[in-house]
This record gives structure tokens, C-alpha cells and sequence, in this order.
């Protein structure tokens, strides 16, 4: 994996760093979709957290990857932040919608 | 003269999908123009002997290789007569079965898959025509509306489930020999245990999608559901694929100690297909669901000749079973199309709707009558020259007296279910009203193919000189 | 005669009744007058195609068509002199039943139908006689099956589709059984032509096993047809047809291609050799013999006519099988000549009884008390019949049971004629006491249903002039029997032929 | 003949297990669905071991280190077949619920969200 | 020997993923669960070296066989009690299960570990098969049948889908999703012709540039865009039919041109212009996949609405 010749040890003590507290940031996302009590915070978690996991993840990586590899990864990021957004809102419009139905038929 | 045979129907469903209007006209046409290519495909062969393709041009191991001996082309001149005659039975009865358009299109489809599973000798290319039938065959049974969702999904579900089984052979296969050409796998084939369980688990999935005994239990559903000309279609030459791919893969590329292991399996499901399919077509109560029934218990005879080919390698029985599948087909489209003429004018899927039916349909019923005679055996018609070729065998393999016992058991019992509804017919004391005016030309139709198969026996001399011919 | 006329003369034979039957089943109900004169016709052109060839079967041509059938066995239709006697016997007697089903059937419907299959059942009979190799005789045997049916449920009431499903039951069973039999025999020597000695001689050393299963299966099958003791439980069964087609079946058609079916067997296929090599002879002979007597006793318990007459043919028909099992030449021309007796005389019967049933409602014998007053005619054809079928002398009937006794003689088995002698007794016990009953017992009552068919005979002149017809027939065979056009010295000239050979 | 590497092997249990799981959904699975996502599974097995055996052609030390080309065009032939089916099956099925659903509950209750807008 | 800790986990990861989606209690659980184990599928194919089956793994398998399962579960009757199935009638379908495993495992370990001789002879034919691409030049030259076989089994699919035609409750949309697939919409045909272009020599193609092309048609047409693209539509019908009608006149194309000493053979593309065929049949069949799988998932736009409605119908 070390495609771009030897790292100087500052990049791969950075790297790890980054990627670490990207893995952080996934495993609290998942922890707070499985803990949350209802489904908005559960979706505010998990949009959240992951897209910055992702971020800091695309951060770590570029380290390794040369400049065009780069730019794709930030594509990719952004694309993944585009699309979370879009869906969460979506789940959230659909929850919100199956709320009202619920007091409906209890009124 | 295998391009023609390929392209026609393909350019003709694509046509058909453009312009609807004249999608029966263009089917007809099709057919019609594969039916002379076919015989000419066939004395091609006859004179000149097998015609071997190899696809794109390529060495043998990696080219798809396409073979049209004496059977083949045989075979696909069938496929081509039975569509042009089933299209012309759909032509004069859709308006009254209100058969949708895309019956024509998905016929033209059914022919193409037909035409390329006969020709091609590459088990991969064998997995993608048999997942074209299948789905070929389902989108027909779905054809008659909601009645027939639901078996067409349990046939669609299982015939995937044997692709996939058949699929893992494959894999299995070119995993221990790394080639798919069924002529060069053979010259390299141990019998070792992948090349068995690949052969097992490739029988399993083509079993289950020829509905040979064990594995049947979908075919009653799906053929008595769908329209008329549908099982017709289905039961004479869908059926028949997957069966034909078993023989080849059994007499070419098994070996002796695997033959010999599987060769009594194959009789003896045979003889349990004869036996139980024909008891459970005496006992059904609906017309359609017995003439599938018999369906699978004349399959029967094909995997008992097969079973007794693979254990006595007597000449005469692959004379016999291809007697069988070649005189099945016409018998069966006979019976299908007489039946499903008789209950849509009488109106009922009951056996009982038959009654009086000799006088107010004699045609349809007559055409039934005949083809029933072939399925019993009786002579000159092509199943008694199946029968008499798998008798002699076996006589001359020094009188096996416990099949032969068998073939009379079941013989009988075919006869009991096809005059039990043809004796209905000649009941006069309270006959059943026909609906509307019964019409002539269906019935004809109908009348066609049973009275080919009740001559067969008379041309025989050409045919067995085919078929012995074949080493198949 | 010309080649061409040698080769084609079978065939042309078959679709003269053939082609004018298939032509019959497109007609419509009401083209009665096209319906009888297609009909006529065939039978004029049956009869003269059939006069053509006994003259050139007489001057020793042979007669030899063949058709690619199967993979060694070809379709051979052959003219012998065996196959020409129940060629000549069918082609009368369905002059006869024609002219009597026309009368019978005047305003039923489904006439075409009717006349459609039952030129078809006589085509199939005559294929039968003329089939030159067991194959063939195979095929016949089927369509022969396959033609009758339609007949026997013709009435389409529940009775009638019981007593088809029945006679369904025995033939198709047959012919499954009769295929195996021909399959078996094909392996062992292939399927010659019928040659007079037999052509099984030569397998008999290497496997006796196999060749008594075939002759088994195959007497088997036959005896479904010819009524023998186990297998005659459809006879009976089938008398709910109508009265034409009961003669037809139990006169002409069905019974006798069983009994012919007997004797191309046992002298065309095994052969007095092998048949004696094998013993297949004794228990044949028993069987035929307890028929006899079991049908005969049969008889007597019977109230209706027709079943009475049925029983009475499952013992006549066995006659036959015993004089050709008892394998002398004296026996053979007995058992022969009976074939052609026996179908006259029962035909007369059956047509009696069928105008008893059509004019005065005549089905049980009790009802037929001063009939010969009422119907002094038809009583008097019944009572020849009925003289025959016991063989006193004036009657053709005589001649079979004294040369079936001559023969028993012949071979020695003289048991065989104690057996005659009992069998005549009874035959006389269950017809004498109809004969007594018509003309000397008053009638007691009203008819039960009585029609004015015609104002000035008895009954309708198509149904008279039949039974007339083969009454007269019967008497001629029997006074006439020496000379050269009667069926005895035919018969003569066949065991002549059939056993000059060895 | 254990000659392939652990790598080899643990892909091919994996196959093997992909198969078997996949085949036992297929048999059990109580609604038509979950049958229709056991041979997706019976597929994906299926199409895995074909994989690993193309892989076979890297993981050996020999000169020419390249996968084997023609089982990737097979399962890529497979896989575009085995989605149709799959679409055609899903929809035969939806057409069935459609059918039962009108027949027992004509009043259109439908699972899922009623589109208010 | 790290990537052996890589792959034991996904290994573990698909085979737990599978289970549970065969053993879970809610029908909707099962069909999540299936789409993750699609997902890792793709991994798997990138880490076993087959970029292409990734690519097309990811958008066929996972995303439109997902999209497809989440219809279906919509229209599923709401599942009242979980299934839990007895014991015994769990048994007997495991030991079935357990024997063929048991048999297909015998016969996979006794597989030999050398690869096919098929290779050697690919790479001695890529030379004059117009692209350098294997994969590609598998596909649509040296069994090129089968390719054609394959999209026939794609537009039957549609056919025999649209024959069925459940149907479609038209989705809800609104500005947000739909600003965002408008965004998305040129990515996507930039993305898929690049895809495209790259399958003579990378990992790329047809099927997976025509996925991706129909992933961006749904995403539009589930908010009401693209009502143009149905069935009834000609210029559509063209364009669906025209994947596998320029592949068959390309053949007899071919056969025209072939000089007159050798042979008829079908399916052979002349060396000097196998690229450019390959190109524009590749073209064509993208376009035709594109648009079918469109049809399949989406279903027809509900103002033509198919001519069975839902009930009794036909």
C-alpha cells in the first residue's frame, strides 16, 4: 500500500491519526443509531457522524494516493455527503408523515 | 444454413416488438420460413453429415461451438413446425381467448431459445438457453391473467433454482478441466469425484427443469393454468430441452463407473413417473390437469429408455427415446389444443364438460382420440414405434420380464386415462351444450399434428435411419 | 392376371369399404340417399373385387402387397386361400348387415356415424384376413378394436358406456399383451411372411421358454377376441348395441378374427410340428372343449335372447379352436368349414331376433309365444338357425360337427367326441324349447310393442330379406355342401394346401 | 489435496457456506421473497467460487499472473441474467399481492405510506 | 499475511450477513440485511482482483436488485406475526442442506490448484480482437453468443415484467431530491460514458456504464421526471430493441464482408474493424440496459397505466 515510495514517519503517524479518529467517529455513528430512542435523533447520528468519519477517513488516505487519486476521493466524499443528506431528509419527511397518521387515528 | 435458422426468429420478435399491428403476421412468417430452413438444415445433414461451427472463428477450447447433427436438426424442424402450427391455432382463437398481444413476440423467443439449445454443444452457452426457456416459459403461463400468477411464480422460482444448481456444475466442471466444449471435455473427462458431483448436481437442476418424476411437482400447475397453444407449446417442446441436455451430457461425457451407478436411478424413476403420473391423470377431475399429468408420466418413458440405454448400451433404445420425445411433442400439442378447444366451447375445465363431446365437437374429440392412441402406443402411430423399438431391446437383451411387466402396467394405465374421457364423449344421454357455434378451423388445427403422429410409424423407415444413425 | 392387378388387388379389396366409409362421415344426417348408395356401392365393388380374387386364389396365383412399416417388418397384405375364406364370409355377410342396418336405423340419428365406423370395423376385418406377417395382423387387430367401440356405445346410454368401458378393458389389455407376444416373436425369428409349415421351427431347439410364453400371450389375446372360457366376460356385455352391430361383431367381425387369429397361429406361425414339438396342442384342446360346454350351459339359464345367443357363440366359436388344436387335416377342414357355417347361422339368428325386438318388442323368450303365427317368416329362419346350430343333417351345421367328429377320430382323441355328442344335447336343450314355444304355444297377451313396419310383409322388407337371405344360405351350404362353390370343399383345398407342404 | 493456498481456501469455504445458506433459505424461507433473496444468495455463491477459481491464475507463483478473463465474461453474463430473472420474479410477485390484496381487502389498505400531498 | 485478517473478516462479515438475512424474523430486516451482504459482495470481487464484477456487482446486484426488493416489500401484505418456523420443520431441510454442502465441499477441495489453459490461448487471440481489454474481448468477441443470448434474457425480462405489470403507485417527490437527482443526472452520463469508453482497455462496459445509466434514469424518474420514457413510447421501443438489433446486423454486417474464399461463420468481426464494431455495439447495448433495467425498476409512468389495473383484471 505504500504506492508513493517511503512516507516520512510524520505523514504516517498523521495518517494513522486521521484514520483513527475516522473509525471513531463511524463506531459513535452506529453507537448512536442503536442507542437513540426515537428515529430522528437516530438519523441525525448516523448522517452526521458518518459523513465526518468519511471525511476524515478521505483525509487519511490522501497521504498515500497521488494527485488524481486525490481528487476522486473528494468526489467521493462529497458525493456520499450529497446523497446522506438527501436520504436523511427523505427517512425524515417519511417518519414525520407516519407520526401524524399515528395521532390521527388516535384523535 | 444454422445462421438463417438463428436470426429469423431474433429479427422477427425484434420487429414484433416495433410494430405490434403485425406481430401474428410476422410470426407466421417466421415460422413458416424456418420450418423450410430446417428441412433443408436436415437434408444438409442427412448427405453431408454433422455440421460443426465454431462461433467468432476462434480455437476450439475457447469458441462456443454449435453442431447440428441428424437429431438436432430434427429436432429443430419440429420446434418450427409445432410454432407454425400453434401460432396459427392462437391466430384463429385469440380474439375469443383474448390472448394478449405479447403471446407472439414471447413465441418467437420460445422458438430461438429452442433452435440455440438444440444446436450449441457449450455448457455455458446450454445454462443461458435454459434460463431463456424458463423465462420464455413463464412469461407465456402468465399470460391467461391472475389465475395463473401463481403457479407461473413457483415454476419461475424453481426452473431458477435449477439453473443455478446446473450453473455450479458448470463452475465445478471447468474448475477440475478448464474447458466448457462438451467434445473436448469429454476427451479429457476422469471419472473422479468432482466430475461426479458436477454431473449430480448438473442432473439435479436439469430434473427439476424437465420435471422428471421426482421433481415434477410444478408441471400440472403451470401447464393446466396456461392458454391453450401456451401448454401445448410448453409441454411438447419446453419440456423436452433440459431433457435432451441430460442425454447429451449422460452418453458423452459420463463415464462407465458413474454410468453404471446412475443407470438404474434413471429406470427406476422412469417406471415411477409411469406409474404415479398416470394414477394421479386418472384421478384429477380437470381435463387440463390430466393431459398434464400424462405429460409427466410419458416423460417417463424417455428417462426408462435413457435408464435402460445407459445400463444395456442397445442401439435400439436411443432409437426408442427419441421415438418417445419426437412423438410426445405432436401427440401432445394434439391433446392440449383438442382440449382446450373442447373446454372453451363447452365451457368447463372439468373432465365431465367432455360429455357428448363426440357429437357436438367429433373433429377436436376425434383429434384427441388419435392422439390419445399414440400415447397409449397403440398401432401404426409413433408411440407404438417407440414402444415396439424399446420391447425388442429389451427381448433381445434376453427377456428383462420385470420391465416388461412394467411397460404393460403402464401402458395400461395410459389407456385407462385417455379413453376414461373418451368414453365420457360418446355419452348421448345428457350431452353438454357447446357455448357458442364450435369452429372448424381450431379444430382442424388440432386434428393435424394427431394424425402426423398416428402415421409416424409409416415413414418410420427415414426416421429410425436418423436416428440410429446418431451415436447420440 | 396382370402384376399390377397382383399386387394392388388387396389393397383395393380394403378401400373399397374404406374410402366410401370415410366419405360417409363427412355426410350430413340428411343425405340419406347419398349415404345408401355410397354404401351399396362399396359392398357391389367389395363383392366383385372379392369374386375377381377367389378365381385367381382357385387357379393358384399368388397375391403380395407391401408397404415400409417397421424396421424389418414391412405392412404385407397377402391373398391365400386361408385368408380369402373369411375374406368371402365378411364380404356377404356385410352385403347382408347393410342392407339390414339401413332398415334398422330408419329414423335414429347418427346414422352417418353409425355406417362411417362400421365400414371401418369391416375394413380392419378384412385387413386382418389379408395381413401377410403377425406385424401387420397387429396393427388390424387394433384398428379392428378401435373401430368396434364406437359401435358398441353407440346408443350413448350409461348401459351401453358400461358395457364399452368393459369391452375396452379386455381388448386394449389384449392388444398390449399382443404386442409384446409379436415383439417377443420378432426378436426370436423376425416376422416372415405366414408360410404354410410355420416359421418358428427352426428357433424351437435353442429356446422351448420364450416360444410357449409368446404362444401363451398370444392365445391369450386371441381368446379375449374369440370368447375362449376366462376371457368371454365382454361377449355377453356387448349385447346392448344395437342388433346390427351385434351381428356384425358376433357373426362376422370381432368373434371370428379371434378364432382366424387361432388358426394363422397355429398353422401359418408354429407350424403342426412345432405346435406338437412344444405340446401346445392338449391344452389348447381342453380349453376349447371346456368352453364349449361352459358356454352351452351358460345358455340355458338365460331368459333374454340375445345373451342366449351370445353364450351359445362363445361354445360355437370354441368349436373352431378345437378342430384346428386337434392339428389332423380331417379335424382342420371341420374347424374351418365351422367358421363359415357358424357365422351364417348365427347371423340368421341374430337378424330373427333383431326383427322380433324391432316390430313386436320381443326381448325376453317367454314373450314369444305364437310368434310363428305372427311372424311366420322370421319364426321360420330362426328355426333353421336353430336346427343348424344343433347340426341336424339338412343344415350346414351338420357338416362341421361330422367332420369335427371324423377328425377327433383321425387323431384318436376319442373323448373329444363324447364332448360333441354332450354339447349338441345341450345346444338342443336351450333352442328347442324357443322353436316349441313360437309354434305350438298361444300367444299369451298383447305384444309388447307393437309397430306396422311395412302393409304387406310381416316387418319392414329390409329387415326380412336379410334373414331370408342367410337362411337360404345355410340350407344350400349344408345340401350342397360337395360341390365346387361350397365352403367344405374350399376348406378342403386349404388343408390340402396346408398340409401337402411337409 | 490441499495444494491451494489458505487463501484460496477460506474464499472457497465461503463459496461453499454462500451456497449452503442460500439453499437452505431457498427451502425453508416461508414468503416468496425471502425465497427469491436465497438464490440471490445461491447466485452470489455460485458466482464467488467461479471467481476464486479465476483468481487461481494470480495466486500461483507461474510466469503469467493474470485472472482468468473468460469466467469473468461468465459471471458477468450471469449476473445480468440472474437480475432479470430476479425483476421478473419480484414482479410476478407484486402482481400477486396486488391480486390477493384486492381480493381479500378491497378497500385498498396498503402498507407503507399513503401519498398525501 | 495482513491481507489473510482482511480477508477471514469479510469472509465472516458475508457469511453472518447472509444468515442473518435468511434467519430474520421481519420480512423488511431480511431485505436490508440482503443489500449490506450485496455491498460486501462487491468488496469481495475488488479484493479477489475483478474490478468488473465489482463495478457491476455494486450497481446491478446491490443497488437495482435493493431497489427491486423494496417495491416488492412494498406491495408485500403487512406481516402480522413474525415466522418462526418449529423445529422439525427446520431438521430436515438442514440435513438436505448439510449432505450437499457436505458433497460440494468434497469436490471443490479436490479442485486442481492450476488455472486454465484458457488464459494462455485469450491472451494469444487478444492481438486481433480489436480491444486489450480480456474481459471485454471475452464478452463481445470470442463468445459473443452468449452476450447476445444475455441481453435477449434482459429484454424478455422486461417483456415478460411488463406482460405482468403490477400496477405502480406513483412516488411522492419534492424539491429537494429533485434538485439533487437534476444535479446528479449529468454526472452520471458523464461517469457512464467514460465507463464506457474505458471497457476497451480497463475494467468497464457495457453492463456496468448501462447500470449506472439506469441508477440515474430511476433516481429521476422517482420524481416524476423522464414521463417521456415508457414503453409505448417508439423511439424508446427503438432504442430497447436496438441493443441486440445492432449486434445481429453487425454479425450479418460482418459475414458481408468477409472475402469470399473463406467460410460463412457468424459472429465474426474482421480484425481491422473488431474495435469499432465492438465500440458501437458496446454503445448500443448500453443504451438498451440502460433503459430496460429503467423500465424494470420504475415500472411504466402512471398516466399510460398498464391495461390491467390491480384486481381481478385481464
Amino acid at each position: 500500500m505504500d504506492s508513493a515510495g517511503q512516507l516520512s514517519v510524520l505523514s504516517t503517524v498523521l495518517s494513522s491519526l486521521l484514520l483513527i479518529t475516522g473509525l471513531f467517529f463511524f463506531i459513535a455513528g452506529s453507537i448512536g443509531m442503536l442507542r437513540f430512542p426515537d428515529s430522528f435523533s437516530r438519523l441525525h447520528a448516523v448522517t452526521k457522524a458518518d459523513s465526518l468519519g468519511l471525511g476524515s477517513i478521505v483525509a487519511g488516505l490522501m497521504f498515500y494516493g497521488d494527485l488524481w487519486q486525490n481528487l476522486l476521493l473528494l468526489l467521493i466524499w462529497l458525493l456520499v455527503l450529497a446523497s446522506g443528506s438527501v436520504s436523511c431528509q427523505l427517512l425524515a419527511r417519511f417518519a414525520k408523515a407516519q407520526q401524524d397518521r399515528v395521532q390521527q387515528d388516535k384523535t | 444454413m444454422m445462421v438463417v435458422l438463428l436470426v429469423l426468429p431474433l429479427l422477427g420478435t425484434l420487429f414484433m416488438l416495433l410494430w405490434p399491428k403485425i406481430a401474428p403476421l410476422l410470426a407466421l412468417l417466421t415460422a413458416s420460413v424456418c420450418s423450410l430452413a430446417a428441412l433443408q438444415l436436415l437434408f444438409l445433414v442427412s448427405e453431408q453429415g454433422n455440421q460443426q461451427v465454431l462461433l467468432a472463428g476462434w480455437p476450439s477450447g475457447l469458441a462456443i461451438s454449435l453442431e447440428a447433427n441428424s437429431l438436432s436438426s430434427l429436432l429443430i424442424l419440429l420446434t418450427a413446425l409445432l410454432q407454425l402450427l400453434v401460432g396459427l391455432y392462437a391466430f384463429a382463437t385469440h380474439r375469443r381467448d383474448k390472448l394478449g398481444a405479447g403471446f407472439w413476440p414471447l413465441s418467437c423467443m420460445l422458438q430461438l431459445g429452442l433452435t440455440a439449445l438444440w444446436l450449441s454443444r457449450d455448457l455455458f452457452n446450454l445454462y443461458v438457453c435454459l434460463e431463456l426457456l424458463g423465462i420464455v416459459a413463464v412469461a407465456l403461463v402468465s399470460l391467461s391473467g391472475d389465475k395463473a400468477i401463481k403457479p407461473a411464480l413457483n415454476y419461475l422460482l424453481l426452473s431458477l433454482f435449477g439453473s443455478l444448481c446446473y450453473l455450479l456444475g458448470v463452475a465445478i466442471l471447468y474448475g477440475a478441466y478448464g474447458v466448457l466444449d462438451i467434445t473436448v471435455l469429454a476427451a479429457r473427462w476422469q471419472a473422479d469425484l468432482p466430475s461426479s458431483i458436477a454431473l449430480l448436481l448438473m442432473t439435479l437442476g436439469l430434473m427439476l427443469k424437465a420435471a422428471l418424476w421426482p421433481l415434477h411437482g410444478w408441471l400440472p400447475a403451470a401447464h393446466a393454468a396456461a392458454p391453450a397453444p401456451v401448454s401445448a407449446l410448453l409441454s411438447a417442446l419446453v419440456v423436452k430441452g433440459p431433457l435432451f441436455i441430460l442425454c447429451l451430457l449422460w452418453l458423452q461425457l459420463a463415464g462407465a463407473t458413474q454410468v453404471a451407478a446412475v443407470a438404474p436411478w434413471f429406470a427406476g424413476c422412469g417406471l415411477a413417473a409411469l406409474l404415479l403420473g398416470g394414477v394421479s391423470a386418472l384421478r384429477t377431475p380437470f381435463a387440463k390437469n390430466m393431459v398434464a399429468y400424462s405429460t409427466v408420466a410419458q416423460l417417463g418413458y424417455a428417462m426408462l429408455a435413457l435408464g435402460l440405454l445407459l445400463r444395456f448400451n442397445q442401439p435400439l433404445f436411443a432409437a426408442a427415446l427419441w421415438l418417445f420425445v419426437l412423438a410426445h411433442a405432436l401427440a401432445k400439442a394434439a391433446c392440449f389444443l383438442a382440449i382446450g378447444e373442447i373446454t372453451a366451447t363447452l365451457g368447463g375445465k372439468r373432465i365431465n364438460t367432455l360429455k357428448g363431446a363426440s357429437q357436438t365437437m367429433p373433429l377436436a374429440m376425434f383429434a384427441f382420440a388419435v392422439a390419445g392412441g399414440s400415447l397409449i402406443g397403440l398401432p401404426p402411430s409413433g408411440g407404438f414405434l417407440a414402444k415396439w423399438a424399446l420391447l425388442q431391446g429389451l427381448w433381445l437383451q434376453g427377456g428383462q420380464l420385470f420391465w416388461l411387466l412394467a411397460i404393460v402396467l403402464a401402458t395400461l394405465l395410459s389407456a385407462a386415462y385417455v379413453f376414461r374421457a373418451v368414453v365420457l364423449a360418446f355419452d348421448r344421454a345428457d350431452p353438454v351444450a357447446p357455448d357458442f357455434a364450435p369452429r372448424i378451423l381450431p379444430q382442424w388445427l388440432a386434428l393435424l399434428p394427431a394424425l402426423a403422429v398416428w402415421a409416424m410409424a409409416l415413414y418410420s423407415e427415414p426416421l429410425l435411419q436418423l436416428l440410429k444413425q446418431e451415436g447420440l | 392376371m396382370s402384376p399390377f392387378w397382383q399386387q394392388y388387388l388387396p389393397l383395393s379389396i380394403i378401400l373399397s369399404s374404406l374410402l366410401p366409409g370415410l366419405i360417409i362421415f363427412t355426410l350430413k344426417e340428411t343425405q340419406v340417399k347419398l349415404r345408401i348408395s355410397l354404401n351399396l356401392f362399396g359392398v357391389g365393388v367389395k363383392l366383385l373385387l372379392v369374386l375377381l380374387m377367389w378365381q385367381a386364389v382357385k387357379a393358384g396365383q399368388q397375391f403380395y402387397f407391401s408397404l415400409p412399416f417397421l424396421p424389418g417388418a414391412d405392412l404385407v397384405l397377402q391373398g391365400d386361400a386361408l385368408s380369402l375364406l373369411f375374406v368371402v364370409l365378411s364380404s356377404v355377410l356385410w352385403l347382408a348387415t347393410t342392407i339390414y342396418a339401413i332398415g334398422y336405423l330408419e329414423q335414429s340419428p347418427l346414422r352417418s356415424r353409425f355406417f362411417g365406423y362400421f365400414s371401418l370395423c369391416v375394413s380392419a376385418t378384412v385387413g386382418l384376413a389379408l395381413a401377410g406377417n403377425l406385424v401387420t395382423f397387429l396393427l388390424f387387430y387394433e384398428l379392428l378394436t378401435l373401430a368396434t367401440f364406437p359401435l358398441v356405445v353407440h346408443r350413448g346410454t350409461p348401459e351401453s358406456l358400461a358395457a364399452g368401458r368393459r369391452y375396452l378393458a379386455y381388448t386394449l389389455s389384449g392388444g398390449v399383451i399382443l404386442m409384446l407376444g409379436v415383439a417377443l416373436l420378432h426378436s426370436l425369428v423376425q416376422s416372415p411372411l405366414f408360410t404354410p409349415g410355420g416359421y418358428v421351427a427352426a428357433a424351437v431347439s435353442g429356446n422351448e421358454g420364450l416360444l410357449m410364453l409368446a404362444f401363451a400371450l398370444m392365445i391369450m389375446v386371441l381368446g379375449v377376441k374369440a370368447a375362449l372360457l376366462p376371457l368371454h366376460g365382454w361377449l355377453p356385455q356387448a349385447m346392448v348395441a344395437p342388433a346390427p352391430v351385434s351381428a356384425l361383431l358376433h357373426a362376422v367381425a370381432v368373434v371370428k378374427a379371434g378364432a382366424f387369429g387361432i388358426i394363422r397361429l397355429v398353422y401359418d406361425v408354429f407350424g403342426v410340428e412345432s405346435m406338437q414339438a412344444l405340446q401346445l396342442a392338449q391344452p389348447l384342446m381342453l380349453l376349447a372343449a371346456a368352453t364349449i360346454l361352459y358356454g352351452s350351459w351358460r345358455a340355458l339359464a338365460q331368459q333374454d335372447i340375445k345373451r342366449r345367443l351370445a353364450y351359445s357363440t362363445i361354445s360355437q366359436v370354441s368349436y373352431i379352436t378345437l378342430g384346428v388344436a386337434m392339428l389332423g387335416p380331417l379335424a382342420a377342414v371341420g374347424g374351418l368349414v365351422h367358421l363359415v357355417h357358424q357365422g351364417v347361422m348365427k347371423i340368421t339368428l341374430f337378424f330373427c331376433a333383431g326383427n322380433f325386438a324391432e316390430t313386436l318388442g320381443i326381448h325376453k323368450i317367454r314373450e314369444l309365444n305364437g310368434v310363428g303365427r305372427r311372424m311366420p317368416v322370421t319364426a321360420m329362419a330362426f328355426t333353421l338357425g336353430a336346427l343348424g346350430m344343433i347340426g341336424i343333417p339338412p343344415t350346414a351345421g351338420f357338416i362341421s360337427k361330422w367332420y369335427l367328429g371324423l377328425g377327433a377320430a383321425e387323431v384318436g382323441q376319442n373323448w373329444l367326441i363324447l364332448v360333441f355328442a354332450l354339447s349338441g344335447l345341450l345346444n338342443a336343450a336351450y333352442f328347442l324349447p324357443v322353436v316349441y314355444r313360437m309354434w305350438f304355444l298361444p300367444q299369451s297377451g298383447r305384444w309388447p310393442a307393437e309397430q306396422r313396419l311395412s302393409n304387406r310383409f310381416e316387418t319392414h322388407w329390409m329387415l326380412l330379406l336379410p334373414a331370408i337371405f342367410t337362411a337360404i344360405l345355410l340350407l344350400l351350404m349344408g345340401l350342397f355342401a360337395s360341390t365346387e362353390l361350397s365352403p367344405l370343399s374350399w376348406s378342403q383345398l386349404i388343408v390340402e394346401r396346408e398340409f401337402r407342404h411337409d | 489435496m490441499t495444494d491451494l493456498s489458505s487463501q484460496l481456501l477460506l474464499y472457497i469455504g465461503t463459496a461453499a457456506g454462500l451456497f449452503g445458506i442460500g439453499l437452505y433459505g431457498f427451502i425453508v424461507g416461508p414468503q416468496t421473497l425471502r425465497r427469491i433473496l436465497a438464490l440471490n444468495i445461491i447466485g452470489a455463491g455460485i458466482f464467488m467460487l467461479m471467481v476464486v477459481l479465476a483468481y487461481r491464475g494470480l495466486a500461483e507463483e507461474a510466469a503469467l499472473t493474470l485472472t482468468d478473463p473468460v469466467l469473468h465474461a461468465l459471471i458477468l453474463t450471469g449476473l445480468v441474467v440472474a437480475v432479470s430473472a430476479t425483476a421478473f420474479a419480484l414482479a410476478l410477485l407484486t402482481r400477486l399481492n396486488q391480486a390477493k390484496s384486492a381480493q381479500c381487502k378491497p378497500d385498498q389498505l396498503r402498507h407503507g405510506q399513503e401519498p398525501e400531498q | 499475511m495482513r491481507l489473510l485478517l482482511f480477508d477471514a473478516i469479510l469472509c465472516l462479515l458475508l457469511l453472518t450477513l447472509a444468515l442473518a438475512s435468511i434467519l430474520s424474523r421481519q420480512l423488511a430486516h431480511a431485505v436490508i440485511l440482503y443489500i449490506a451482504f450485496g455491498l460486501m459482495m462487491a468488496l469481495a470481487w475488488a479484493r479477489l482482483a475483478a474490478p468488473d464484477l465489482a463495478l457491476a456487482e455494486a450497481a446491478i446486484g446491490a443497488g437495482l436488485t435493493g431497489a427491486l426488493c423494496f417495491s416488492a416489500l412494498a406491495h408485500q401484505q403487512p406481516q402480522l406475526k413474525p415466522d418462526v418456523l418449529n423445529w422439525p420443520k427446520r431438521l430436515w431441510p438442514a440435513v438436505f442442506v448439510l449432505l450437499m454442502l457436505g458433497g460440494v465441499l468434497a469436490a471443490l477441495l479436490q479442485l486442481p490448484p492450476s488455472a486454465s489453459q484458457l488464459i494462455a490461448v485469450t491472451q494469444a487471440g487478444i492481438g486481433n480482437s480489436g480491444v486489450s481489454h480480456p474481459v471485454t474481448a471475452v464478452l463481445l468477441n470470442f463468445r459473443s453468443w452468449d452476450t447476445l443470448l444475455e441481453l435477449v434474457v434482459l429484454l424478455l425480462a422486461l417483456l415478460g415484467a411488463r406482460q405482468v405489470a403490477p400496477e405502480v403507485k406513483p412516488a411522492t417527490s419534492w424539491p429537494l431530491s429533485l434538485g439533487w437527482s437534476r444535479l446528479l443526472a449529468p454526472m452520471v452520463i458523464l461517469l457512464a460514458g467514460y465507463l464506457l469508453w474505458a471497457g476497451a482497455s480497463q475494467p468497464g462496459g457495457a453492463f456496468q456504464a448501462g447500470a449506472l445509466l439506469a441508477a440515474g434514469a430511476v433516481v429521476l424518474r422517482l420524481n416524476q421526471q423522464l414521463s417521456w420514457l415508457s414503453w409505448s413510447n417508439f423511439w424508446i421501443r427503438l432504442l430497447i430493441v436496438s441493443g441486440v438489433l445492432v449486434f445481429v446486423l453487425m454479425a450479418l454486417l460482418a459475414i458481408l464482408l468477409t472475402p469470399g474464399n473463406t467460410d460463412v461463420v457468424w459472429l465474426r468481426w474482421p480484425p481491422h474493424l473488431a474495435a469499432g464494431i465492438i465500440l458501437l455495439v458496446e454503445l448500443f447495448a448500453t443504451l438498451a440496459i440502460a433503459l430496460t433495467l429503467t423500465l424494470l425498476v420504475a415500472g411504466e409512468p402512471a398516466s399510460t397505466g398498464a391495461e390491467h389495473g390491480c384486481g381481478e383484471g385481464a
